[in-house]
């Protein structure tokens, strides 16, 4: 009978090279309305080293889709590679961006194609939809995914996200009588749960640390307004075309120890 | 695959033959086997060691150096290696690691330079080309299980911008204004972070000169690997420029009147 | 002239990038990476290929950076847990299934959808590695198309479930882990058919598959008759769900419920675990505790007693 | 596969255990009774590594037989269940443990309750309207979810017994045959064929 | 069968183990302790001694504490600061402590700092590095200023200016570039926070506020939280729940006040005249 | 699967304007089967201490047996209610008593403590399983959940919130905790303390 025998002694065991490390570091991505935001922190360590305060995860990748890896970087970095050579061939023969949903199914297929070798990275792929609705797809390393409206991935995702969930689907909350809870929230609001997210997150997380800067892209869909990100201070504008949607970075200070 | 309920989806315990099927309870691998597969030996440890190399940007460029010290375990074996390695004129590499897969990564970056410039496009390979291309070498010996054991800090200046990143057996790669390998990256790291960051502009050779010594000395203080004979380079508009070994001067004294490790006081 | 020296050299500087390049190439799928074919379109052209570590064991790699049970703190934790039934009866099949994932002890998602809708006439359902099924069962839903167009009729359940299991025998070993019910009604019926990773294909009329799914069968096997109306079946599907949902860790969150006929099949609804537990679909909790509040197994005390 | 399930009702607990005694693959008595009577209105069944249960269950058996003597009366179920956890979470810290689990059913005469305590090999005790132990509570525990009662007669209290072993003998892969059923109520303890 | 005693006797209780290593056998893994990952440090100057640390105290990758004090009193002018097993650090240093003030009343006068490291080292020693703490021992007697580092297997070692803990590197790399003999109390002071900086900002396992303890001959000086450099920012929001969010079931209130109603018997008031 | 996870489970406790609130959940599992949606892992200790044990359940039952006759006896020899300080001292020792064959139970403890001027501050501690105390001024988790109960706490908390407000706070941060935790869940207690009486409230959680 399969008693539940532990895996210990019997498990694998293999002394040698191993072509994997962990360096730390959170993303975190919430779709609203007709926008989404993408962040991620920007510090890259190895054990309790800090290798750089500024390395980025989040990655920009048409105007309308935004790429956060965590994980480890090698990986990491090389995918974002990838996927960008395939979105650059993808415009040459189509002569039009892909979809999102496109380049979720092909992050997919890209991943388990190291179904036996993983890359040893978690992705959230944030953006536009073609129906013009802020869209979240999260990945687990060799690639199943879903749709989602908040996600967070990485060291702290395990503080951050029950945190998300209470504040961004109002989970366990009951609604004061004869109202209910908003579906999508505003983006000044959202803005203000990721920096809130991530400066908790700094305060009790370390080893695979949190902290230094925060990265936090935000995608309009076409023709909305810009909804207050005008007066958000550091913010950039990052749009490359005029197919309509929208790409800002807002860059934020986080504590470094 | 287990069906038990608490381990559903996971990988079955094969020490443990529930369909009696003994002794291939688990399928057996079938697929192509070398022969001879024992006798391919990769570097799976890194045998002659280089320490910390120490890089940092300054005003007018970037300044690298490194010790002259190859190691065979914990015997100073080799004490005049260069581990600093200019390539083009523009760029200088550092390396920490395995010096026999250091040596490797000279040679193909020298065949590499030598193929750029037979093709006379006018085109040459500047450090961010020189440390993509490492980074992509790197990572696919790591993605093959034969690893370049090696971290490798490449510094440059070309068309007025200085270039400073750090690569790894792994294929890590990371950029910052001040980088150290090895020890170099506990050790020095919060000296140089302290003393660089935000005066990228300002420092001069001479200060940016007197912080990378100061560094090579608390590193010769404290890494029992490490030699106080060195090297430091500059690269900047003018081009490379890899010094010849100096030794700098150290002081023992600081314990002095200090006994024993406790109650001693003869 | 040195461009026939590269194409053979096994070394140099050429050759090294060349060789991480072929790195890139070879583990996705050859050449036409690209064009109309980018992305999945590819996969029509075969089965796909996979990279594997240059190491003498691939599978127990795989198993060292991944298996979370034997060591909770291997890095790559890939999601599991679940509960997922499907049963045929009169009326049809139905196939009801949790939405947890968890990685170690960390609910990893609330919303995972574990119905995989290969076709309007077939269901998958998805236990295991949540990659495993989801990529192998879109794959399947490719052929099943392409069955259609070759053939001008649509694939039997018991086909596409034999072509499932032979794709994922084809991979035995190597750590695939996937427990799936393929559902159906085809010319013979409502079909149900359960595949797993180890390659066994069964057919059946009451299937229940997961960590949760012995919790599953208990509720499901005392309320099972063939004759059940619709309304019956529908609520035993989640009823089981519920059950397994409430007592095992790994399940949860929400069910969902479908339900195959002879036009297809139909998407009932999603049902949140903790409100089924106090208020039910009907207003009465299925909850135990909800269902005896006030009930109390102590005697009164004798009337005697003074 | 040893199973043991407990069920409470109104004013009653049933407590049953499968009669087999297996040894590795060899079944080598099918009708040992796995339940032993400690005090008139208490009851203990008992599973786990052979030769521990039966030694701990004459252990216990004869302390609260010698506190009857002591006292004139018996421990009240709450009372017992508490020195048995303690015995054997004692026992767990000493160089040879008794590996069992139990069941423990009584009836308390002073507030006419039945009681139900499920206690582990490892000392962790808990009360429950209903409980099992062996593989067969992967089957039985969402079945009692669904349809036990507290206030249920002992003629449904058994009919939902008679279904968890029903469930269990169809889905379990070595599943016992028989069960010995016991019922103590406020009249004291007899045993039920089921 | 041998009840496990009440009563505690002195010492450590090796009850649980027996179960506690059949558990482990069976492959349930020992948690972790609260450890502190740490910088610690301490330096000699011209009238004294400066000790510091850090002040995070971690359980795995997560704060457990973020403003522990790892500063602990040994005696009015000895302190010592420990890394490691949390635990182990605050119980070694209590009992020391207290050993030492025991010490001091049997003889009648001020102990001294090597007394207090012989009996760490003794204690550390005889159980082989498994009470996990690493110390840095500090003070100042009548032979002078004294500062040792104790590693957790009982090894001693003497240095005008010590570090230990995860940060260890970070702060001796200040030290070996920044200190020198007969340094002012300004001068070292801001050196030990520049050491001790420099672990908290570049070592995970350090973090949170600076700690100094400075200690000459006639006077200790503790200087808590001396640098606070990772106050949290002020947050984007505030989180306070309308009243009534949480759904709940039953509610049971337990009054902790006594009340007394006072009945009187009779209805006539006691008659006082 | 670690030891503490054999069983689940996970406690708070958190600091408000004179008051504190201490909460687990109710779930006891046998790893991944529940087996009582009724395990009350939080105990009175005096009047005013109130002391959650998260871990192993047979330690549970053991330590709460334990601390009941070391808190008796000290009352006993007092003649006085055990102090909330004295108490978490009591606790650490007891725990750090077996550092080489630890309880598997990281305790975590709410009180209001007397002040000179005769009223009440509210105090909180915890302690890892050897009983390294942990004093904090806003709040303190263990148990399987902790990592979750840390980042939720972190984001929700805010000094000086009222009783009602506090029970909000710490139901929301423990409700959300244990949603996403395998181990823990099964109900929620909540016991909220001021100076004069101790509202306990069972909340509605999820049951799965």
């Amino acid at each position: 009978m399969p008693d539940m025998v532990s895996l210990d002694r019997a498990g694998p065991q293999q002394r040698q090279f191993n072509p994997y490390s962990d360096n730390g570091g959170t993303i975190l991505a919430i779709a609203g309305a007709d926008f989404s935001v993408i962040a991620g922190d920007t510090r890259q360590s190895e054990g309790y080293n800090i290798q750089t305060r500024y390395a980025p995860k989040v990655f920009k990748l048409t105007d309308k889709a935004v790429l956060a890896v965590n994980g480890f970087a090698a990986d990491g970095n090389m995918f974002v590679k990838r996927v960008r050579q395939r979105l650059e061939w993808y415009r040459h023969a189509h002569a039009k961006d892909m979809p999102l949903r496109a380049i979720a199914r092909l992050i997919q297929t890209m991943l388990y194609g190291r179904r036996f070798f993983p890359y040893y990275v978690y992705n959230i792929l944030g953006g536009i939809e073609e129906d013009g609705s802020g869209a979240v797809y999260s990945f687990d390393p060799v690639g199943s995914y879903e749709r989602e409206s908040c996600r967070a991935a990485g060291a702290a995702q395990s503080l951050v996200q029950p945190f998300l969930d209470n504040q961004i689907y109002f989970k366990n909350q009951t609604a004061a009588p004869g109202t209910t809870h908003p579906k999508h929230l505003p983006l000044q609001e959202v803005l203000s749960l990721v920096i809130d997210s991530f400066t908790s997150a700094t305060e009790r997380h370390i080893e695979a640390s949190v902290g230094d800067g925060l990265e936090m892209y935000v995608v309009l869909a076409r023709g909305s307004q810009l909804q207050g990100l005008e007066n958000v201070p550091n913010v950039q504008e990052m749009t490359t075309t005029s197919d309509g949607e929208r790409i800002f970075i807002i860059r934020r200070e986080l504590k470094k120890d | 695959m287990d069906h038990f309920p608490t381990n559903w989806g996971r990988p079955r315990n094969d020490a443990f033959d529930a369909y009696g099927t003994y002794p291939i309870a688990q399928r057996p691998y079938n697929g192509p086997k070398d022969t001879f597969e024992t006798g391919v030996q990769r570097t799976q440890q890194p045998i002659v060691t280089g320490t910390s190399v120490l890089a940092l940007k300054y005003k007018d460029g970037i300044m690298m150096a490194a010790d002259n010290l190859a190691s065979y375990g914990s015997l100073a074996r080799f004490k005049d290696v260069e581990r600093l390695h200019s390539v083009g004129n523009n760029t200088v590499i550092g390396a920490g690691g395995d010096m026999s897969d250091f040596q490797y990564i000279q040679s193909i970056l020298d065949s590499l330079m030598i193929e750029e410039f037979t093709a006379q496009d006018g085109h040459s390979l500047g450090p961010s080309e020189i440390h993509e291309y490492l980074s992509q070498v790197m990572y696919s010996r790591r993605s093959k299980m034969d690893p370049l054991w090696n971290s490798l800090i490449v510094g440059g200046f070309k068309d007025g911008k200085r270039f400073l990143s750090y690569v790894d057996l792994l294929g890590t790669t990371y950029s910052s204004s001040t980088l150290a390998t090895g020890y170099g990256s506990y050790i020095a790291q919060p000296l140089l972070r302290k003393a660089v960051e935000g005066y990228e502009d300002v420092l001069t050779e001479e200060q940016a000169e007197k912080i990378i010594t100061e560094c090579l000395k608390v590193l010769f203080y404290r890494d029992a690997r490490s030699l106080n004979k060195y090297q430091i380079a500059t690269i900047t508009a003018k081009g490379v420029h890899i010094s010849e070994s100096r030794s700098m001067e150290t002081t023992w004294s600081f314990a002095e009147g200090i006994r024993g490790y406790g109650s001693q006081t003869q | 002239m040195n461009s026939f020296a590269d194409r053979f050299a096994i070394t140099g500087p050429i050759a090294e990038l060349r060789k991480a390049q072929a790195n890139v190439e070879d583990d996705e799928f050859s050449d036409a990476a690209w064009g109309s074919e980018a992305g999945f379109g590819s996969l029509a052209k075969g089965i796909p290929t996979f990279t594997v570590p240059n190491v003498p064991d691939p599978s127990s790699f795989l198993r060292l950076h991944t298996d979370d049970h034997a060591d909770p703190n291997c890095r790559i934790k890939i999601q599991h847990g679940t509960t997922t039934l499907a049963f045929r009866f009169q009326g049809g099949v139905i196939v009801a299934v949790d939405s947890r994932a968890t990685a170690g002890s960390y609910v990893a998602s609330g919303t995972v959808k574990k119905v995989i809708e290969i076709n309007p006439y077939l269901l998958g359902t998805m236990a295991g590695g949540a990659a495993d099924c989801q990529f192998w069962e879109t794959y399947l839903g490719m052929h099943c198309r392409l069955h259609e167009l070759r053939n001008r009729e649509r694939i039997s359940v018991s086909a596409a479930s034999k072509y499932l299991s032979n794709l994922v025998y084809s991979y035995k070993g190597m750590g695939l882990s996937m427990g799936t019910m393929i559902c159906g009604w085809d010319k013979t019926g409502p079909a149900v058919f359960y595949v797993d990773s180890d390659g066994t294909r069964l057919k059946g009329d009451l299937f229940s598959v997961g960590s949760g799914s012995t919790f599953a069968y208990g509720v499901l096997d005392q309320g099972y008759r063939w004759d059940l109306s619709d309304e019956e079946a529908q609520e035993l599907g989640r009823r089981s769900i519920y059950a397994a949902g409430h007592r095992d860790a790994f399940s949860g969150n929400t069910c969902n419920l479908y339900h195959v006929k002879e036009d297809g099949w139909r998407f009932i609804g999603n049902y949140d675990l903790s409100q089924m537990h106090y208020e039910g679909p009907s207003g009465t909790g299925y909850g135990y505790d909800i269902r005896v509040e006030g009930r109390s197994s102590a005697d009164a005390p004798p009337a005697t007693a003074a | 596969m040893e199973t043991s399930f407990a069920i409470t009702g109104k004013g009653y607990v049933i407590l049953a255990a499968d009669t087999t005694s297996a040894r590795s693959i060899v079944k080598m008595k099918s009708d040992e009774d796995k339940i032993k009577t400690l005090s008139p209105h208490l009851l203990m069944a008992y599973s786990g590594e052979p030769g521990d249960t039966i030694q701990f269950a004459e252990y216990i058996e004869r302390n609260i037989r010698l506190y009857q003597i002591r006292n004139n009366y018996p421990l009240r179920p709450p009372a017992a269940a508490s020195w048995i956890r303690r015995s054997l979470a004692d026992s767990l810290r000493s160089r040879k443990p008794y590996a069992v689990n139990l069941l423990l059913g009584g009836y308390d005469t002073t507030t006419y309750t039945p009681h139900l305590y499920w206690v582990d090999y490892l000392g962790t005790m808990t009360e429950l309207p209903f409980g099992a132990h062996g593989y067969g509570s992967y089957f039985a525990l969402s079945l009692l979810d669904r349809y036990h009662d507290p206030e249920a007669t002992l003629e449904e209290g058994l009919a939902t017994l008679r279904r968890c072993i029903d469930e269990v003998s169809k889905r379990l892969v070595v599943s016992p045959g028989k069960y010995k059923v016991k019922v103590v109520d406020k009249d004291g303890i007899r045993e039920v064929e089921l | 069968m041998a009840a496990t005693s009440v009563y505690s006797s002195p010492g450590f209780d090796f009850s649980n183990q027996l179960r506690n290593n059949f558990l482990t056998e069976k492959g349930l893994p020992l948690p972790k302790a609260t450890s502190t990952g740490t910088t610690i440090v301490g330096c000699l100057f011209e009238d004294g001694i400066i000790l510091g640390a850090d002040t995070r105290a971690t359980e795995g990758p997560i704060v457990a504490d973020k403003n522990c004090e790892k500063i602990h009193y040994i005696t009015e002018s000895i302190r010592c600061c420990g890394a490691g097993t949390a635990a182990d650090t605050e119980f070694v240093t209590n009992f020391i402590s207290s050993n030492m003030e025991m010490l001091a009343l049997t003889h009648g006068r001020k102990p001294r700092v090597v007394t207090a490291m012989t009996m760490l080292k003794q204690y550390l020693f005889r159980y082989q590095g498994h009470v996990g703490a690493a110390l840095v021992l500090g003070g100042v007697d009548a032979t002078g200023p004294n500062l040792f580092t104790i590693h957790p297997h009982g090894s001693t070692d003497k240095l005008p200016y010590v570090t230990m803990g995860s940060g260890s590197l970070a702060a001796m790399a200040v030290f070996e570039s920044g200190w020198k003999a007969n340094m002012s109390r300004e001068d070292a002071l801001q050196l030990v926070k520049d050491a001790i900086s420099a672990g908290i900002f570049n070592d995970l396992g350090s973090g949170s506020n600076v700690d100094a303890c400075i200690i000459t001959a006639n006077h200790t000086e503790m200087l808590r939280n001396v640098e606070m450099p990772n106050q949290r920012v002020q947050k984007e929001k505030t989180y306070v729940f309308r009243r009534g969010t949480t759904a709940w079931k039953k509610e049971n209130i337990r009054d902790l006040i006594v009340s007394e109603d006072v009945t009187p018997v009779g209805t006539e008031a006691m008659d006082t005249s | 699967m670690s030891i503490m996870e054999y069983n689940g489970g996970s406690v708070i406790a958190m600091v408000g304007k004179d008051c504190v609130a201490i909460a687990s959940d109710l779930r006891l599992g046998n790893q991944a089967l529940g087996i009582s949606s009724n395990f009350q892992k939080i105990f009175p200790v005096t009047d005013r201490i109130y002391l959650g044990l998260p871990g192993l359940a047979t330690d549970v039952t053991t330590l709460r047996e334990l601390f009941r006759y070391r808190v008796n006896m000290y009352t006993i020899k007092e003649e006085r209610d055990i102090e909330p300080e004295t108490f978490a001292h009591l606790v650490s020792s007891t725990l750090y008593e077996r550092r080489f064959g630890p309880f598997f139970i990281e305790p975590v403890m709410a009180g209001m403590s007397k002040t000179p001027s005769g009223g009440y501050k509210p105090f909180i501690a915890a302690t890892d399983l050897i009983g390294c105390l942990n004093f904090a001024k806003d709040f303190v988790v263990a148990g399987t959940a902790s990592s979750k109960l840390y980042g939720v706490a972190e984001g929700l908390w805010e000094p000086d919130l009222e009783p009602e407000d506090l029970f909000e706070t710490i139901s929301q941060t423990m409700l959300n905790a244990v949603d996403r935790d395998a181990y823990s869940g099964w109900g929620v207690i909540v016991h909220v303390m001021t100076k004069d009486k101790v509202i306990t409230r069972t909340l509605k959680g999820r049951m799965d």
